[in-house]
């Protein structure tokens, strides 16, 4: 097995990839934004060589050194589902869980057509993996105690993470919440490597009822460095409860994803840059793992007004043009569903 | 130890001549990428070596940065996707300071994407281009709403399409070729092919997406936040590959880049084969990020296989009746 | 033995009014077949009960019997395919003696599909049909050549369009209802579809195929015969879709038999929610000839499962703002 | 194995289904329109209980009662490819090789994608399928003296009629015969029921080097009964030779099928019918089983232009529309190809 062999990670250089001490002024975001990963990623066929059931999901171990060696804590892969005859075209992004031996592992739940086509792979398939992608999470300064908070299968992305601050000297603390018992991942895991463990669940069928907030709210004053990975409601409240209280979080967002390599913008949230300003950013490059005071979670969804080029998006006409990628944007302020009369209007001019 | 001549023999591979040009500008290969799907390159360059393929053609500017719509940005579809992105951009500026360098500096070509609202921006657009370094040409993206014609989408009128490449061709550097972007959502591309020709139009590209929509069973609302968006993908290509035939068949002398759908060398093959003198590919490089560059490969081994000893000789050859070709090898 | 409470709670499934209406003529389920993909009925009894669906739609028939193309006459495509079949049929007068009466002895009922080249031939047709057992309306397939016109397709113009509307829906049974058949191979559906309506159709069919082209990379030549051909399933859904959707937003009123891609319950509710009252299952039928009886279970399954106590409350429910609707349950 | 366990098959009863004796006379069709199955066609999931190579092909065995115990030879399948997320829409015939215990067998060469698919099913894999499909082979009138021909796989398709003329007391000859070697089908199941047995190669690879021809022509004028499966030039050559000899014949031909339940008249070619007129004829439910001297070979691919309807086809008008399933036929005798600037004219005439 693969989990948690985080000795096996590249040891990260210590220069500027680890971060300053926090400021501790709250007028300026307390993280900067994440720095790239080290390697850049490769494309091959991987060799399934496990599968097992945990809780509600699936573990797969896969062989395939060129990604397991260069792998850093919060990257993903992306995998081609369906096989060479499948109608569904795009990649399917998965965090690493844990890397060793020229392997990897990650924790499926199947969902849909494809993430159940994955999760259904045999030791001895092959499956075509792009990989590691999106920025690791960056480690905190030395001595740093931090906190760990995962959210269903979301918890597998902070194994290795755990496992390489412990092997760096920090204290790890962790939080790991489901909706239910069975919806709990890598707890094992991450109890080898945290204490204080905290487990919650929604509905008390594991640990301690209610949601991962609660033991957060206590243990984040006592942390220098909150890093967290679920839904983005839980990202969002975890991000709050740090940075309210200075604390710098590192949270790895789950957006949908056409590319995960960068080229189609379709993964992008709203996110403070280092000159203060929002932009759009892609999570597959400029995340997953952002700053959780840096990621605009209320305006995830919505076109912010104040983000740059926001301004270029709107008509001087009413918008009666075809939705199209090449159609500029309504009025910020419209209401979703507002251009549902959009179509091409004819040479002739037909139509009213 | 030397290998057996058999085996030798096995493994010859007819050598056949890709090269190909836009507009009468060379390029040493036929496949491309396609606007939108490959940013401005940088992001491909891990997986390819990106001076091995014709050229990158770059996300559509426009002159300011966009930040492009809310998401949901995209769907997939069968064979597809929709996605209705929005044109998220840095504007010419950026484009100008950050990315055509960075091609530049690394020899890669470019193939620049310019997209406006009204005909005088794309004309500033290719202006500002001109001198700017390893820009090869200007592909014209007329699929977006003339905001002086109560939003029509310009190349769905042959007049407003004439109009932008008249002033694109006149605005930019003479040795940058113009190609049109022609959307397939009309009742007869050639129309609008005519009159992007018979504006100036050094070539036509096409096509680009076919408006489409899905509905979230969940939410049971549209999936896009923009409601409508644009399909792409192999779930097209036939669309794709009649819009390249009937183009060629009536302008047999206009270049065109084809695209929509291409997957594979045989994918690529079959556009040749219908007119197009060269091909982008697009929603194939999310798929598979190195698609471009084994495209090329399998597209120079279906050629060889096939008897071509050069690409040239391909173009348009399915429009040839049977008895203009010899017998057993095509092409010289 | 008796069973626990709760697993009869839990299988319980909400029951749904499926009925649906063409044209105000009352349906026992929304799905019926799509004309071309059922020939005329009789091959599907063995694989499901034909009354059970809203109707079979049965293929284009002429004023003459017609021998269709040559072969080949089909291409498979990426989660789709293109046919040029060319109407091969028996024509009216074998429609009349031996298929309509077959349907008609077993309780089946008929949308008729009529094709032609003259705006005539579609009225004498439509005459033809008056009185004619089991028929429960006219599908007017206006994507023919229309060979006073040079061969343009009818539905490509929304004046010929009408032209044939109005001519059919005055030589029809009063009681029929007619559907024009709208092809998506235009820059302005909306266009056609207010002439349709505004010429007195009761109800537009849509979409029809795409033109699509495919070429054999070993021919090296159009697999099809008749070189072009039309592009169908699932690949179109998102074409289809929005053509539903554009059209419904612009005229809520007019009754839209939605079709195109449908393979499961989940897409026909997609076409549901965006404006169609009834839905056509045409190449879905040649992957799994029970597709239409299966889809309408799923349909009904969904619509339940999603709180609707009535097919007809979703009907075009994509539409409405969310506030519109009451949260929790839609619907009565 | 189920091979040739032809004793399986349901027992024909000797009423309609058997011919009448040959006529003789040359100016008519020797044989009549074959007779359609007894059984409807089932559609349902098969369990794939063996696979194994037979030379190029591989035989899949499959457990589906309800096909196996009603299939009569000459019939086939239609197998869904591709599996749940799959592009490829249409569905795969083959013919059934062989049935019993309520199994059937059937022999795949793996082409293009689906038939790769198809033949790379492994036991305990689920199948969805329909049949059995099309016209069988029908029986000649007891004690005729029959030949079989099979040419590739088409050999297979054989294998059930062999055995049940066999147990029904008829003479029965064959002759199969490949490209090479490792394509020829069902040697050792044919053997087992003919006599003579003739094997050939075109390149003298295995058995008699040559065609088929060579040895039909020789034994054809001791038959009553000629069946033919195989390539279409093959079953043209075989067809002709029996016909000349006043021979009835029987072809399985093969056309590219869309739905393979006679909805969607993709696989026509044309036959002539009981009225001596010649129709496109659906090889899937009007065949695939034909009379060897109704198919008119010469013409298939081409509209011949004395085809009942193909006067309708003819447009007064040259040919500028749009080759829609809905458009007319361009001129049978224009060259194909000729209609290549076809497209819709735009409302507005824009175009010459
Ligand atoms: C950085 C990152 C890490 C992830 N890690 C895991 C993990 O460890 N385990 C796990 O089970 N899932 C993970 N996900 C979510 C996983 O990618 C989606 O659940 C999966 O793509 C859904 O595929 P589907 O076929 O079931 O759904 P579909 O809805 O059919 O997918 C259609 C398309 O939308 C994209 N898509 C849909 N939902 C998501 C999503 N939530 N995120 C990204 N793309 C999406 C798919 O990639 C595909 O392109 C991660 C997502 C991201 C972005
Ligand atoms: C009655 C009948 C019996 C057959 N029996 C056998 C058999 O025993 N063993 C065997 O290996 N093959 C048999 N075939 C041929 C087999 O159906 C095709 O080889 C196969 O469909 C090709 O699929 P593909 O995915 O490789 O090709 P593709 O070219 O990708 O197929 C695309 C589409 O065309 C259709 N198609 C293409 N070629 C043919 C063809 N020759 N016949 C019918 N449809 C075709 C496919 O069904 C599919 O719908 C039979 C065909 C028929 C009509
Ligand atoms: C995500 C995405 C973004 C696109 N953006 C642009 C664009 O900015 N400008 C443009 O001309 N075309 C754009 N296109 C269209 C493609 O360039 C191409 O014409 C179309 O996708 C068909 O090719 P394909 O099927 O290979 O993707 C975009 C397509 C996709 C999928
Ligand atoms: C083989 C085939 C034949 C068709 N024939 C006709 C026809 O005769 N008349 C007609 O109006 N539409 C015809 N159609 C179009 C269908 O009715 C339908 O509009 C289209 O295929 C889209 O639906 P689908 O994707 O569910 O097939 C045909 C389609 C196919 C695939
Ligand atoms: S997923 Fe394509 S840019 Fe992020
Ligand atoms: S394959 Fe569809 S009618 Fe024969």
């Amino acid at each position: 097995m693969t989990e948690g062999s985080g000795t096996r990670l590249v040891q990260l250089p210590s220069g500027d990839r680890v971060l300053p001490p926090v400021p501790g002024s709250r007028t300026e975001p307390l993280g900067e934004p994440a720095p790239p990963a080290e390697h850049a990623p490769v494309q091959g066929l991987a060799v399934v060589v496990g599968s097992r059931p945990v809780s509600a999901y699936t573990e797969l171990t896969l062989e395939a050194p060129d990604i397991a060696e260069v792998a850093q804590p919060g990257q993903f892969v992306a995998f081609a589902v369906g096989g060479p005859t499948s109608a569904m075209l795009l990649r399917r992004s998965i965090a690493i869980a844990g890397v060793g031996d020229g392997r990897f592992s990650v924790v499926v739940s199947a969902r849909a057509a494809g993430s159940t086509w994955l999760a259904g792979l045999r030791p001895g398939d092959e499956v075509d993996v792009v990989g590691p992608l999106g920025r690791p999470f960056p480690l905190p300064p030395p001595g740093t105690p931090t906190l760990l908070v995962g959210g269903g299968y979301g918890a597998a992305a902070l194994v290795g993470l755990g496992g390489l601050l412990r092997s760096r000297g920090h204290e790890v603390a962790a939080v790991v919440g489901a909706g239910d018992a069975a919806r709990l991942c890598s707890v094992e895991d991450l109890a080898a490597v945290a204490a204080p463990f905290v487990v919650t669940t929604d509905d008390g069928s594991a640990g301690r009822p209610g949601r991962v907030t609660g033991p957060v709210a206590d243990l984040v004053s006592g942390a220098g460095a909150v890093y967290a990975c679920g839904p983005m409601p839980m990202l969002a409240a975890v991000a709050r409860l740090a940075t309210d209280r200075g604390v710098p979080s590192w949270v790895a967002v789950e957006e949908s994803m056409a590319c995960g390599v960068g080229v189609c913008m379709t993964c992008v949230l709203p996110v403070v840059g280092a000159d203060g300003r929002s932009r759009f950013a892609r999570s597959c490059v400029e995340g997953p793992v952002f700053a959780g005071d840096r990621v605009r979670f209320a305006d995830v969804g919505t076109l912010p007004p104040d983000l740059v080029g926001a301004d270029a998006m709107a008509l001087p006409h009413p918008p009666d043009a075809p939705a199209l990628d090449e159609a500029p944007e309504p009025e910020p302020s419209a209401e979703p569903g507002a251009d549902t009369a959009a179509h091409p209007t004819a040479p002739t001019g037909e139509t009213p | 130890m030397t290998l057996p001549e058999l085996e030798l023999a096995e493994v010859e591979v007819p050598s056949v001549d890709m090269q190909a040009s836009v507009g009468g500008v060379p390029l040493v290969s036929p496949v491309l990428t396609a606007s939108g799907c490959s940013a401005f390159g940088r992001e491909l360059d891990p997986f390819f070596d990106l001076t091995s393929i014709g050229a990158v053609v770059t996300k559509s500017v426009q002159l300011r940065p966009r930040s492009g719509r809310a998401t949901p940005r995209m769907a997939e579809t069968p064979s597809g996707m929709i996605n209705s992105i929005g044109l998220q951009g840095p504007g010419i500026d950026g484009l100008l300071e950050d990315e055509l360098p960075w091609l530049a500096e690394r020899g890669v070509r470019s193939f620049v994407s310019i997209a406006g609202a009204r005909t005088e921006d794309f004309a500033e657009l290719a202006a500002r281009l001109r001198g700017a370094p390893g820009v090869l040409g200007i592909e014209v993206n007329i699929s977006c709403p003339n905001v002086e014609s109560r939003g029509e989408v310009f190349a769905c009128n042959p007049d407003a399409s004439a109009a932008v490449v008249a002033a694109v061709r006149e605005a930019a550097d003479p040795a940058h070729p113009v190609y049109a972007k022609l959307t397939p959502d009309v009742t007869d591309i050639v129309a609008v092919a005519r009159a992007c020709a018979d504006a100036g139009a050094n070539g036509l590209s096409m096509i680009n997406t076919l408006l489409g929509l899905v509905i979230d069973p969940d939410t049971m609302r549209p999936v896009l936040g923009g409601v409508t968006g644009g399909l792409s993908g192999p779930a097209i290509r036939p669309v794709a590959l009649r819009c390249v035939w009937q183009v060629h068949a009536a302008l047999p002398n206009v270049p065109i880049l084809g695209m929509g759908g291409i997957r594979t060398g045989l994918d690529a093959l079959q556009f040749i084969l219908a007119g197009a003198g060269a091909v982008s590919v697009g929603t194939a490089v999310f798929n598979d990020p190195s698609a471009p560059a084994r495209i090329h490969a399998e597209l120079a081994e279906a050629l060889g296989e096939r008897g071509f000893g050069r690409l040239a000789d391909a173009v348009g050859y399915a429009h040839r009746a049977p008895d203009e070709v010899p017998a057993g090898r095509h092409g010289r």
